[in-house]
């Protein structure tokens, strides 16, 4: 069917013939504008050829990603109708949402903003939580914490040091103004992320079942509305070159990085939650975030099976001469779309006039399945709604598996010279020293974490815990945590993806929680790179196996691909954000022991392997090895066993092992309370080499402090579970950790007091800056 | 011996099709107080340099690099400078 | 008993004030929205934390033309107590109900801790007799670090107007013990009538059983002249 | 009909003798990048304000008051302002 072309649009620049040069700088292959042609009947406008290149690019289609998606859980095996249920499913909305009991449920989400943090890290930062806490509250949920992933490069390198306080601060400004508690999250530094910085945030809000709003618009002649923010040039992003170089303006003037006002969407957030209070107001909302008013208007008219049809010339802009591409595929922040019961406009007028928020009427629903753009009454652009999303193109990548993957893993621990005591000794301290290791309070004090009085637990431990007033529900306990170790991806996909779940879940039931869900974010780098595209496809299959075992779905998530520096990619890196409750708030377990007496039983065994551990990579400089030995359902069986020792009243506190290994994790135990130390004896383990003994990294390994009295119990309990436990020491009164190993050698001991300087100092020192007090 | 000293002045400003929500926070508020003849406010930075004035001979370029190095983000902002007393 | 407490648009401690109150203390409380000319009849009125209105030029520098503003500097020269925690305080000191200003933090970062306090004899309310001599309360803010020019200083101290100063875990008010360069370590301090109270510490983020300590109820029990629960 | 605009510049400068934390960190860190001539570093805010310029009578008198209201506290920092352009 052809259609007769649109008529000019008022704006000459944008009248240009589509050049294939223009096409290729839109992203769009050959195919794919035939694909276009057909769903217009016509040749696209340029405004169009935007739309179309921003709703189709990875970001928005997930054309690439998609396949992989599909291998995750979605919804609970174990049915039944207790928390945990799925209330909203992944890909369905803006975020899942599922049931904590009593008719409450949380909605939360992870996002990444790493392209924007490497521009400037602190706006692209701060725009990226400002993101994710739209995508919560346009649920309709009140969003009550949030967190964070980052990754950097090595933490000696000015450059490095530049990013990692600009995206902090940035994190800390937009969260710590608007009000929202961080409650923790996980930061990594590593050569592979120079260049191309990690910034994932994640959001999580509360909501009654009764409260869940859509993205859909429905109901003919419904007004949408416009709220928020006025529309300026920012963030034309990876589109905006061919209006960038069609008009004459200069390059410098549109800079690609939006600039975020947290003041906004605090008015915004507070404005929406109240307008969505009000019953039967609002029929369906969506924020604007990536490609703008453009994925808003058509996303939601393609939920709601319906048509939409805006007007420009409403739309509230910042600066003068905007033209429709801009417009359309503008970034500016702190801006949502709602479709309106008709009929109560003046309600929802009344409520952002109370906030002092623009509410532009800037279109209404229609029948038409169609997205028409108008500027001055007549058409800009006209386009089938669900052509620019549900039936955006999807890809099968070719996957090839890199050639390094042999070699790393055929690497034997055997070629290390074996470690004199002295070497074991000194390596304690760098590794506690190591920024991935040491302390993160340099990061977290600049995060408001106590905001809304409802923190149980702080960063700093293994999981954060909040407490959520459920009204006449009473309260409910919630624990989250971030994970993502992408070395043990790089040396092997699959079950790196599977560690990053298990590793979750694992630091939740230390802390007491049952977890419920997990949400997601794939930071990959090139996708058209069968090598890169192998990676993603073995973790994203090693994370859904995990899922399944653990039987907590994925509630939805992002993918950023094309993480890349001039030096490659970086490594593969997924993260999850995961949640759980806590049955009974005595059930919160501390992962400090802080009082000499409690007896260290470690749960795991002792697996001798170095694969991929940090010491390797600190003691030795290198990154090789096989990831380290994962069993799921061996790892289930521990949980489950955890977690009715620490309901039993068993456990005094719990620690996870991971980078560092058991010495590392048995400091961390005791840090900071005064004079407090552990005596280990390790003599029975004996095995081939120290260091892996004490640094290696295999997973599944929890210590645990209990008293004497309850010991034998412990371990009985643990033996009809079929659960490996074994006591390996204790707290002391004397401020040392000493160690005594197996073969009769003459053991090896440190001040804790030390060890407790060299950690919590690291990144401090690092990030000092002369002449500033820290 | 002490050198007399040059007074710089560096001004730091959005750029200007970057979001500015402390000039809209300036404005809206100057409004509500009445100033409605008011139409745009930027807020920037306003730094004052001493130095004495011994080094003289590439003070400019010294000056133009810091701005853009460390006075500045050259990304969001612009800036200029101007010697302000001698 | 009854509280009000202020709601600016970007106040977002609010919700912690009314709960202190009301949970905490089991005292009547309501909110006061920023657009409303009139206060009613309280016995304390709380300019909570946040950030009132962006607060990108200087904290509270907006806030204090609010039109509720206006009702509570007349409360306050009516005699009626006031406390403003973290932005509260620095709107008070923005509106003239209290003298000296709040600048940025010396180490130029957001700072989110629970430090020590040494509680000064302040006068009635405020003393090491009604509170102990040391408190711990959470602070988190960017522009916490006080500063009066001498002579105000000297008045400050002359009439007993420091509520506390940071301190370490001994009651040693040290350099390394100051979170954000405050002078003098001041952490609170009072009008010099007497019913004024501004502090950066955040009484509201300490009450309950789980939180890093409850010595929050016991500040606001000494200002409304609350007696001390007979159990503690 | 649409008046030509006047453009205002406002400066607003920690006063001398309170703590400028800023001002000390871009100082060390220029110290540290090799400026050793520098003496003294100040920062403060430059805001541009762009009015119609209809109403003429009273608009020395508003600019102050302004400055002196919201714009600097008079506790902590001094301004001054100039008539940029007609
Ligand atoms: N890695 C992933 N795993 C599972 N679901 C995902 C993943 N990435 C994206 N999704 C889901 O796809 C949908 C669209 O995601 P996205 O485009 O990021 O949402 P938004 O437009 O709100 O930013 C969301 O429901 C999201 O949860
Ligand atoms: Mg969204």
């Amino acid at each position: 069917m052809t259609r007769p072309p649109l008529p000019p649009n008022p704006d000459p620049v944008l009248n240009v013939p589509l050049t294939e040069e223009l096409i290729r700088r839109h992203g769009l292959l050959d195919e794919e504008m035939a694909r276009i042609r057909e769903l217009l009947g016509r040749e696209p406008t340029l405004t169009e050829l935007g739309i179309f290149s921003v709703m189709w690019s990875e970001h928005c289609s997930y054309k690439n990603s998609k396949p992989l998606l599909r291998l995750f859980p979605l919804e609970k095996a174990e049915t039944g109708d207790g928390p945990g249920r799925i209330l909203v499913k992944a890909g369905e909305e803006n975020a899942g949402v599922i049931d904590i009991g009593g008719g409450w449920a949380v909605a939360f989400k992870i996002e990444s903003h790493n392209h924007p943090s490497a521009v400037e890290p602190f706006e692209g930062a701060a725009t990226g939580v400002g993101g994710i806490i739209r995508d919560i509250f346009t649920m309709g949920a009140r969003p009550i914490l949030v967190t964070n992933s980052l990754r950097f490069g090595e933490l000696d390198d000015p450059t490095v040091k530049r990013l990692f306080r600009g995206v902090v601060a940035g994190i800390a400004h937009y969260g710590n103004c608007i009000g929202l508690p961080n409650l923790g999250g996980d930061v990594y530094f590593d050569d592979s992320y120079e260049g191309n910085p990690l910034v994932n945030a994640l959001c999580l809000g509360v909501l009654r079942h009764d409260e869940i709003k859509r993205g859909a618009a429905s109901g003919v002649g419904n007004p949408v509305y416009y709220v928020g923010a006025a529309t300026g040039r920012d963030g034309l992003g990876g589109a905006s070159f061919a209006s960038r170089e069609l008009s004459e303006e200069s390059q410098a003037d549109r800079p690609a990085v939006q600039k975020g006002d947290p003041f906004m969407e605090k008015l915004l957030l507070e404005a929406c939650l109240e307008m969505m209070a009000v019953p039967g107001l609002v029929v369906g909302i969506q924020d604007m975030g990536a490609a703008g008013l453009t994925c808003s208007a058509c996303e939601t008219a393609a939920r709601g099976g319906a048509g939409i049809e805006i007007e420009l010339d409403q739309v509230p802009q910042r600066e003068t001469g905007m033209n429709s591409y801009e417009i359309m595929l503008s970034e500016s922040q702190e801006r949502m779309l709602v479709i309106v019961q008709k009929g109560r406009e003046a309600e929802v007028e009344a409520i952002f006039e109370k906030w002092d928020l623009h509410a532009a009427h800037v279109g209404q629903v229609t029948d038409t399945g169609r997205m028409v753009v108008l500027q001055g009454g007549s058409p800009v652009a006209d386009i089938p709604a669900r052509g620019l999303t549900d039936e955006a193109p999807v890809y099968q990548r070719e996957t090839r598996r890199p050639a390094y993957l042999d070699e790393v893993q055929r690497w034997d621990p055997a070629s290390l010279p074996a470690p004199a005591a002295a070497d074991l000794e000194t390596a304690l301290p760098k590794l506690l020293g190591h920024p991935t290791i040491a302390s993160k309070a340099w990061v977290y004090r600049q995060y408001d974490h106590m905001v809304r009085a409802s923190t149980v637990v702080a960063p700093g431990s293994d999981a954060g815990v909040v407490r959520i007033d459920c009204g006449e529900a009473g309260d409910r306990y919630l624990a989250v945590v971030n994970d993502g170790n992408g070395r043990y991806c790089a040396l092997n996909p699959r079950r790196g993806g599977q560690i990053v779940v298990a590793e979750a879940m694992r630091n939740l039931v230390c802390t007491g929680a049952r977890p419920l869900a997990v949400t997601d974010n794939l930071n990959f780098g090139n996708p058209y790179k069968p090598e890169v595209f192998y990676l993603m496809a073995e973790a994203v299959a090693g994370m859904a196996e995990a899922c399944r075992a653990f039987d907590t779905p994925v509630t939805g998530g992002n993918v950023s691909l094309y993480n890349e520096s001039p030096r490659g990619a970086i490594d593969p890196t997924p993260v999850v954000g995961a949640v759980g409750l806590l049955e009974d708030p005595a059930h919160l377990t501390p992962s400090h022991a802080g009082r000499a007496g409690l007896t260290l039983v470690l749960i795991g065994g002792f697996p001798f392997e170095l694969g991929g551990s940090q010491y390797l990579k600190i003691i030795h400089g290198l990154k090789t090895g096989d990831a380290p030995s994962i069993d799921l359902e061996i790892e289930k069986t521990q949980n489950t066993f955890l977690l009715d020792r620490i309901a039993a009243g068993d456990v005094a506190a719990a620690h996870d092992l991971s980078e560092g290994g058991l010495l590392v994790a048995a400091a961390e135990m005791v840090f900071g309370a005064d004079g407090v130390g552990v005596s280990l004896d390790l003599t029975a383990a004996d095995g081939p080499r120290a260091d892996a003994l004490l640094y290696g990294e295999s997973q599944g390994r929890i210590l645990l402090a209990t008293t004497p009295e309850k010991t034998a119990g412990l371990i009985q309990a643990a033996a009809a579970a079929g659960v490996s436990a074994q006591v390996i020491g204790e707290t002391t009164g004397d401020g040392r950790l000493e160690v005594r190993l197996p073969g009769g050698s003459k053991g090896l001991g440190w001040s804790v007091d030390e060890l407790h300087r060299a950690w919590s100092g690291a990144i401090e020192q690092a990030m000092h800056r002369p002449g500033i007090r820290s | 011996m002490s050198w007399p000293t040059v007074k710089i002045h560096v001004f730091v400003t959005p750029k200007k099709t970057v979001l500015d929500p402390q000039g809209e926070a300036v404005g809206h508020a100057l409004h509500s107080l009445g100033w409605s003849d008011l139409r745009q406010v930027r807020v920037g930075k306003f730094i004052e340099l001493e130095v004495d004035a011994g080094e003289e001979k590439n003070l400019d370029d010294r000056i133009d690099q810091y701005c853009r190095d460390l006075l500045s983000n050259p990304v969001i902002e612009d800036y200029r400078w101007e010697i302000a007393s001698r | 008993m009854k509280a009000a407490v202020l709601q600016f648009p970007g106040s977002n401690c609010d919700q912690d004030a009314l709960a202190a109150l009301r949970d905490g203390l089991g005292i009547e409380a309501g909110y006061r929205w920023h657009k409303e000319t009139t206060l009613g009849d309280f016995d304390l009125v709380v300019v909570p934390g946040g950030f009132s209105y962006g607060d990108y030029l200087r904290c509270g520098a907006i806030a204090r033309f609010s039109p509720i503003m206006k009702a509570v500097v007349a409360f306050a020269e009516r005699g009626g107590k006031v406390l403003g925690i973290c932005n509260g305080f620095q709107i008070l000191c923005e509106a003239g109900l209290l003298p000296g200003a709040l600048i940025v933090n010396d180490c130029l970062e957001y700072r989110c801790l629970t430090p020590h306090l040494r509680v000064e004899e302040a006068g009635p309310l405020f003393n090491p007799a009604s509170l102990g001599p040391l408190l711990r309360l959470p602070i988190g803010h960017g522009e916490g670090n006080y500063r009066i020019a001498p002579e105000g200083l000297a008045e400050l101290k002359a009439n007993g107007q420091v509520l506390f100063r940071y301190a370490d875990a001994a009651g040693r008010v040290t350099e390394a013990a100051n979170p954000n360069g405050s002078i003098d370590n001041i952490a609170g301090i009072r009008n010099r009538a007497g019913n004024v109270f501004g502090m950066m510490p955040h009484p509201d983020r300490a009450f309950a059983a789980y939180h890093p300590s409850q010595d929050g109820l016991a500040v606001f029990r000494s200002l409304l002249e609350l007696p001390a629960p007979a159990h503690a």
